[in-house]
C-alpha cells in the first residue's frame, strides 16, 4: 500500500450550457480582456488515497467517478496521477 | 498562584508584542498586577483577545449600563448568548443580533455567511429553534463595482447559509451611502422559540463535569479575528489580514440538531458557541458566570492542522464548534447523540473549583489565569466625547432654498424611487429563502416580516431600522429615530413592540468625535427604549468602522421584536381594494434635513434631521394598534426615507402583480417639495374600507392623534395622482413600478469590475 | 396513508412535509437515511434542504445513504414515491428520473412565488386538479434548471411525463416565467410507470391561505384518495 | 495574434476548511472507499482567447485570475498553456 494522489477533472460535456463559463467570461470582457473566445468552468478534485499500485488507484478513481464524483448526464471526468505521489510509492 | 511554565519557541514578551496584541502599557501592568507575575506568551494572547473591544467591550461597557433592560417579560436581559422574552402559554422568544463587517470587508461571502453562522448559535445554544433570520446591511455607491461586489457577496453569504441551514430570512434593510464605500456594515439578527423550561446557560456548573468540544475540528483560521475586529481596516489588512474563516452551513444544521437533542436530553448543564476569541472565550464566560474554574488540556483539542500550539489553538476561531459541559458519567451518552448527526464529540477538560482557567499541554501548565479577571475584570473606559465642528456645521446648513421648487416633480419623484435607499429590495431576498418552515405570514417586502406560531395561533414580528445619515447629523435625535421606526413598523403589522437588541456600528471610539456619537446614541436608545417599554436585551458593539481614517456613519442599528395577539389581526403595507380610503395619521412639516431627497437631488447630507416627539409616537402605535384590534383597517404602513409619496408608492404598487393608483389631495399648508418628500417622524398612513372611515377618525381622536382622510384607493388603470395647494404630480404607475422594482436589478447587470 | 418521509442530514423541509401530510389526513413518520429498511408505509417522500450541503451536486452524495436501495426497491414495486426540490434532486442523481437540475441560469439562489400548468391530471399525484387549473407555490433553490438530452426531452413530452411547467399570469409558458432555466419550463416530472414524481416547487408549502395558497393541497389529496382507493380494492 | 487555449486551476489556500471536500470524503466512504485521506475541491477554467504569444497569454490570464478568476484571500491559482493550443500559434 502506498500514499497516492490524484487529480480528477470533471467537466460539463460538449455542448451543455455552461452559464457560469458565460457569466465569467462577460466578465472578463467588460474588464476589457476583449480576445477571449470561450470559458468552461469545471471541477478539480484532489484526492489522496491509499492503493496497491497506481493502477490501482486509478481504477479506484474511476469507479468513484462513475458511482458519484461525476454525472453521467451533464459531465465528463478525466482522472491523474499526480506525479509527486509516485515518489512515496 | 501557580506559574506557567515557558514553552520552547514562545517569543520573548516585549513593549512591541504587548502593543501588537492591543494592549496598553498600563493593561498590561494590570495583568501583572492580576497574575502577581509576568504572563507567558500564551497568557498574553489569552488576555489580548479576552480584553479586546469586541470581547471586553471595553469603551462601550459604562454606556452601555444606562440602557433599560428590566421589564415583567424579560426572562434573559443582556450578558447571556442571547436575550429571552416571555411571550406568554409557557414559550418563550430568544432573539439576538450580532456584526460581522470586518470579516466581510474583507471577504464578503464568507464574512457575512460566518456573520449568520455565528448568530444562529446563539440562538440554538440557549436551548431555542431559530425560527428567523434578518439582516441589516449598509454599503457604498452601487455605482462602484467594489461596492457591486461587496453587495453582491454578502448578500449571497447570508443568503446561502440560511437557506441552507433552512431559517427563513423574514426582513432586514439596505442602505447605500458613499460613507460605507469601504467599510460595509453587515448585521445578522435571529429570532429562536422554545418552551420557557428549555432555558439552558452558558454556564459551566458542577465541579468535576467534563468539558465537550463538539462540532468541526479547530484550525488556523481566524486566529484574532477578535482583536482584528477591534482595529481600523487598513490599506494593508489585505494582506496582513488573519486567514478567513469558511463557513460550513451543511455542519451548522447538524450541530443545530444535535445541539437542540443534546439539551433536552439532560446530559448536560452548559453549552456555549465557540465564538469570538473561540475556545478561550467560551471557557472563560462559562467559568466566569458559574464562578467555578475550567481545566483545558490542550492535546485533547481536535485540531485541523499539525503543530498547533496552545496560543493557536487557544485563539483560534474555527466556525461550527462548540463548548459543552456534560454531567460526569454522560460522555457516552453524548457521543451517541453527536454521532447519529454525524459529529463529534471530545472530552478536552473538566470544570474545576478553582475559579481558574487553566490550560495543560502534556505535563505542563500554559496558562493559569483567574475567570473573572478576563471576563468582568477587562478595564473599561469612559473616553472623551466632543462633537465634531464640522459635523455641526452641516447639520446647521440652511437648506430652506432646496424646499421651493416650481416644477419637475414627477422627476424628482422617480429618481426617488428608483435609490437604491428606496427602491424595492426584491433583487436581495429573492436569494433568501423566506418560505422553508411554512410558518412565514409576512415575507420581506413589508414593514416588518412576521412568522405565526402554530403553538397558539399567534405571531412574532420583528425589524431592523437605523437611518445613520440621520445618527450623524444628529446622533442622540437619530437614534431615538431609529427606536421609533423600528416600533411603527412593528405596530404597521398590527404587532405590540416588546424588546430591543441592538448593533453599535461605530468608528473609532478613540476619537472624542466618534465617542461622542456613540454617547449621545446610547442616551438616545435609552430615552426611547424606556418610553416605549421596550427594554434591551442585548446587542453587540461594532467599534473601529474606518479606513484610512474615514469613519462610517454612526449606524446604531436597532432590532426589535413584537407580539401579535391573534393571526386575524395582520396587516399589511399593500393597499387591497379599489374604493378603500386613504387617511394619514401624524403631522407633515416642512423639515428636509438628511432627507433621502436633498442627498438625490443635492448629494447632501446635511441639515436638522427630522425631530422624534416619542411621547406623540407612542400614541400614534397605540392608536394604530387600537384600530388594528378593531379589524378596522386595510393596510398600515409607516413613513420613512422619501416620504408621503413614497409611502403612497409602496402601498401602491404592492407586490406588482396587482398594483393599485391613488387619488390624494393634500390641504397642508406646505411647499409641495417638504410635504411629498420630508421624512418628518410619527406618521403612518393606512386605507379602510369607506364606511370604516368614521370609526378610524374616532379612534385617532381618542388617542390624541392627528389623522385625516387624503384619498382614496383607485384602479392601476387611474394613476398616481397627489395633488398640494401649490402643486401636483400625475405619473402613471407602469413607469412607476418600473423604476421601482428594477433599480437593483439594472445596476447588478453591470457587469463585475474591479 | 403511511408516509415515510425521509430525512438526510442537511434536509430541511422534513418537518413541514410531515405537517402537510397530517393535515390531509395522512400519517406521516420519519426515516433516518441510515436506516436500511421502510417498514409497511404507502408512500415514500424526500423532502427538500441541502442534503450533505448541496456539495459536489445537489442530491447527489444523499444517493449514497443505506435507505436509497430501500427507495428503489420499493419505487420498484410500483410505490409511490415524491420527490421535493432537493428530492427531485436526488430522484434524478439515483436515476429514479431521467436528466439533470443544473445551477439556475441566473446563478443565482431563486426564491419566489411562481404560477404552474398542470401538465398532466391523471397520475396518481394529481387526479384531483383540473386541467386548465393554474397553481400558485413558491420555489427556492440554486439548482433547479432541468436538463435532459434531445432525445429524452422527446419522450417526456410524447408520453405525457411532464407535469408542471412555469407559466406566466397569462398561462403561457415563455422565458419571462421560466425561473431557472428549465428544459422547456420543466418544472417536475413523472416516471415511465407514473409511480415517481420530482417536483422543484414546494406544494408542502402551499397548504393553508395564511401562507398566501393552498394550491398544493390536491396534491397531497390525490395521493391520499389513491392509496385509499387501492387499499380497498 | 494566434488562438490559445489555457487551463486555469483554482484551489482553496491549504489550512483553509473546505467543507465540501470534507462532505464529499464522507459520501466516498460510505461507498466503501475507506482508504482515502483527503479530498481538497478546486475550480478548473478553460479559457480560449486570442494573444500574440504564449507569454503574453500567460500574463494576461495571471491579471484575470488576480482581478476576478480567483480570490485572493482564499483561493491560490494556477495557469498552464494546454499544448495541442501551442499548434495553431
Ligand atoms: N437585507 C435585507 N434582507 C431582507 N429583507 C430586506 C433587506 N433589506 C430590505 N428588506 C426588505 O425590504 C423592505 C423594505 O425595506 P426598507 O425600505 O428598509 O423598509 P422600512 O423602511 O419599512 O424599514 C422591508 O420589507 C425589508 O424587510
Ligand atoms: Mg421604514
Amino acid at each position: 500500500m502506498s500514499r497516492l494522489r490524484l487529480e480528477i477533472r470533471v467537466v460539463p460535456r460538449p455542448g451543455l450550457l455552461d452559464p457560469e463559463g458565460k457569466a465569467i467570461q462577460s466578465g472578463l470582457q467588460s474588464l476589457n480582456y476583449s480576445d477571449i473566445h470561450d470559458v468552461r468552468v469545471g471541477k478539480l478534485l484532489l484526492i489522496e488515497l491509499d492503493a496497491d499500485s497506481p493502477q490501482d488507484a486509478i481504477d479506484h478513481a474511476t469507479s468513484m467517478c462513475q458511482r458519484l464524483l461525476a454525472n453521467p448526464v451533464t459531465e465528463d471526468f478525466e482522472i491523474k496521477l499526480l506525479e509527486d505521489s509516485g515518489n512515496s510509492g | 498562584m501557580l506559574s506557567p511554565q515557558s514553552r520552547p519557541g514562545d517569543p520573548q514578551i516585549t513593549p512591541e508584542l504587548v502593543s501588537e496584541h492591543g494592549l496598553s502599557p498600563s493593561e498590561y501592568q494590570k495583568i501583572r498586577e492580576i497574575l502577581t507575575r509576568e504572563p507567558s506568551f500564551t497568557e498574553l494572547g489569552v488576555f489580548s483577545a479576552m480584553w479586546s473591544e469586541h470581547c471586553g467591550y471595553k469603551n462601550s461597557k459604562r454606556m452601555l449600563k444606562l440602557l433599560p433592560t428590566k421589564a415583567p417579560w424579560v426572562i434573559q436581559g443582556p450578558g447571556e448568548n442571547a436575550g429571552v422574552i416571555d411571550i406568554g402559554d409557557d414559550l418563550a422568544l430568544v432573539f439576538k443580533i450580532e456584526s460581522h463587517n470586518h470579516p466581510s470587508a474583507v471577504e464578503p461571502y464568507q464574512g457575512a455567511a460566518t456573520g449568520v453562522g455565528g448568530i444562529l448559535r446563539d440562538i440554538f445554544t440557549m436551548g431555542a429553534r431559530p425560527i428567523a433570520i434578518l439582516d441589516s446591511l449598509r454599503f457604498g455607491d452601487l455605482n462602484s463595482g467594489r461596492v457591486r461586489f461587496l453587495f453582491s457577496g454578502v448578500v449571497q453569504g447570508v443568503g446561502d447559509y440560511g437557506n441552507c441551514v433552512g431559517i427563513p430570512n423574514i426582513g432586514g434593510e439596505v442602505f447605500f451611502d458613499k460613507g460605507y464605500e469601504d467599510n460595509p456594515i453587515v448585521n445578522a439578527m435571529c429570532l429562536g422559540l422554545m418552551k420557557r423550561d428549555s432555558l439552558i446557560k452558558g454556564e459551566a456548573e458542577g465541579v468535576g463535569n467534563l468539558l465537550v468540544a463538539v462540532g468541526t475540528a479547530t484550525g488556523r483560521d481566524g486566529i484574532h479575528g477578535a482583536t482584528f475586529a477591534s482595529e481600523e481596516l487598513s490599506e494593508d489588512s489585505q494582506s496582513s489580514r488573519p486567514q478567513v474563516q469558511v463557513g460550513d452551513p451543511f455542519t451548522e444544521k447538524l450541530l443545530l440538531e444535535a445541539s437542540l437533542e443534546l439539551i433536552h436530553s439532560g446530559y448536560i448543564t452548559g453549552i456555549q458557541d465557540m465564538g469570538a476569541a473561540g475556545i478561550t472565550s467560551s471557557a472563560a464566560e462559562m467559568g466566569g458566570r458559574s464562578g467555578n474554574g475550567v481545566e483545558i488540556n490542550i492535546d485533547l483539542v481536535p485540531v485541523r492542522e499539525p503543530n498547533m500550539t496552545p496560543y493557536e489553538i487557544l485563539l483560534s476561531e474555527s466556525q461550527e464548534r462548540m463548548l459543552v459541559v456534560v454531567k460526569t458519567g454522560h460522555l457516552k451518552k453524548i457521543q451517541d447523540i453527536l454521532t447519529k448527526w454525524e459529529l463529534k464529540a471530545d472530552e478536552i477538560g473538566c470544570v474545576t473549583d478553582d475559579g481558574l482557567f487553566r490550560v495543560t499541554e502534556g505535563s505542563r501548565t500554559v496558562a493559569a489565569i483567574p475567570c473573572l479577571a478576563l471576563t468582568e475584570g477587562c478595564p473599561t473606559y469612559e473616553r472623551e466625547g466632543k462633537e465634531s465642528s464640522e459635523i455641526k456645521n452641516l447639520r446647521s446648513k440652511d437648506l430652506s432654498h432646496l424646499k421651493t421648487r416650481s416644477s419637475g416633480y414627477e422627476e424628482i419623484f422617480l429618481d426617488l424611487l428608483g435609490s437604491g435607499n428606496i427602491c424595492s429590495k426584491r433583487w436581495l431576498y429573492q436569494q433568501y429563502d423566506t418560505t422553508v418552515r411554512t410558518n412565514t405570514v409576512i415575507p420581506p417586502g413589508a414593514d416588518a416580516g412576521v412568522i405565526r406560531l402554530r403553538e397558539n395561533n399567534k405571531a412574532i414580528a420583528a425589524t431592523t431600522d437605523c437611518n445613520g445619515r440621520y445618527v450623524y447629523l444628529n446622533p442622540r435625535m437619530g437614534t431615538k429615530a431609529a427606536v421609533a421606526e423600528a416600533a411603527r413598523n412593528l405596530v404597521s403589522v398590527g404587532a405590540l413592540p416588546m424588546a430591543v437588541t441592538n448593533n453599535l456600528n461605530f468608528g473609532n471610539p478613540l476619537k472624542p468625535e466618534i465617542y461622542y456619537q456613540f454617547r449621545e446614541a446610547v442616551l438616545g436608545m435609552s430615552e426611547a427604549c424606556k418610553l416605549f417599554e421596550t427594554p434591551v436585551t442585548g446587542g453587540n458593539v461594532s467599534f473601529y468602522n474606518e479606513t484610512s481614517g474615514t469613519p462610517i456613519y454612526p449606524t446604531p442599528v436597532i432590532g426589535m421584536v413584537g407580539i401579535i395577539d391573534d393571526t386575524k389581526y395582520l396587516t399589511r403595507p399593500f393597499f387591497q381594494e379599489s374604493g378603500d380610503v386613504i387617511l394619514l395619521l401624524g403631522n407633515n412639516t416642512d423639515e428636509l434635513g438628511g432627507s433621502e431627497y436633498i442627498y438625490v437631488s443635492e448629494g447632501l447630507v446635511a441639515g436638522e434631521p427630522p425631530a422624534v416627539d416619542l411621547l406623540a409616537e407612542r400614541q400614534l402605535q397605540h392608536s394604530v394598534l387600537s384600530m388594528i384590534n378593531q379589524e378596522l383597517l386595510q393596510s398600515a404602513h409607516d413613513l420613512s426615507e422619501g416620504g408621503l409619496a413614497c409611502a403612497l408608492a409602496e402601498s401602491a404598487l404592492g407586490n406588482k402583480t396587482d398594483p393599485f393608483g391613488v387619488d390624494i389631495i393634500l390641504q397642508d399648508r406646505l411647499e409641495p417639495i417638504p410635504l411629498f418628500f420630508g421624512e418628518a417622524q410619527g406618521r403612518i398612513l393606512v386605507s379602510c374600507a369607506k364606511n370604516s372611515s368614521n370609526q378610524v377618525l374616532q379612534t385617532a381622536k381618542d388617542h390624541g392623534v392627528p389623522c385625516r382622510l387624503i384619498g382614496e384607493v383607485v384602479p392601476a388603470s387611474n394613476g398616481f395622482r397627489i395633488a398640494g395647494r401649490t402643486g401636483n404630480m400625475e405619473l402613471d404607475i407602469e413607469t412607476m413600478s418600473n423604476r421601482f422594482f428594477n433599480a437593483i436589478p439594472t445596476l447588478m447587470d453591470k457587469r463585475k469590475e474591479s | 396513508m403511511k408516509v415515510a418521509i425521509i430525512t438526510f442530514p442537511g434536509s430541511n423541509c422534513d418537518y413541514d412535509l410531515y405537517k402537510c401530510v397530517q393535515l390531509v389526513g395522512g400519517d406521516p413518520e420519519f426515516r433516518w437515511h441510515r436506516d436500511s429498511s421502510l417498514g409497511k408505509v404507502d408512500a415514500v417522500m424526500l423532502p427538500g434542504g441541502f442534503s450533505y450541503g448541496d456539495y459536489l451536486r445537489a442530491g447527489a452524495i444523499a444517493t449514497m445513504s443505506p435507505i436509497m436501495e430501500a427507495v428503489k426497491e420499493f419505487a420498484g414495486h410500483g410505490g409511490p414515491v415524491l420527490g421535493i426540490c432537493n428530492g427531485f434532486q436526488m430522484l434524478c442523481e439515483a436515476n429514479l428520473l431521467p436528466g439533470a437540475l443544473l445551477r439556475n441560469n441566473s446563478l443565482l439562489f431563486c426564491s419566489k412565488e411562481v404560477a404552474l400548468s398542470v401538465e398532466n391530471n391523471s397520475t396518481i399525484f394529481t387526479e384531483l386538479y383540473k386541467p386548465e387549473r393554474k397553481l400558485r407555490m413558491p420555489i427556492a433553490h440554486a439548482e433547479g434548471n432541468y436538463y435532459a438530452n434531445e432525445e429524452t426531452l422527446a419522450q417526456l413530452e410524447e408520453e405525457g411525463r411532464v407535469m408542471f411547467r412555469y407559466i406566466d399570469p397569462q398561462g403561457k409558458s415563455t422565458d419571462g416565467s421560466n425561473p431557472n432555466g428549465s428544459a422547456n419550463n420543466i418544472a417536475g416530472i413523472i416516471n415511465t410507470r407514473g409511480n415517481v414524481m420530482g417536483m422543484m416547487p414546494h406544494p408542502e408549502r402551499a397548504v393553508e391561505n395564511i401562507l398566501g395558497s393552498v394550491d398544493g393541497l390536491d396534491l397531497f389529496k390525490s395521493l391520499l384518495n389513491h392509496i385509499s382507493a387501492s387499499k380497498k380494492v
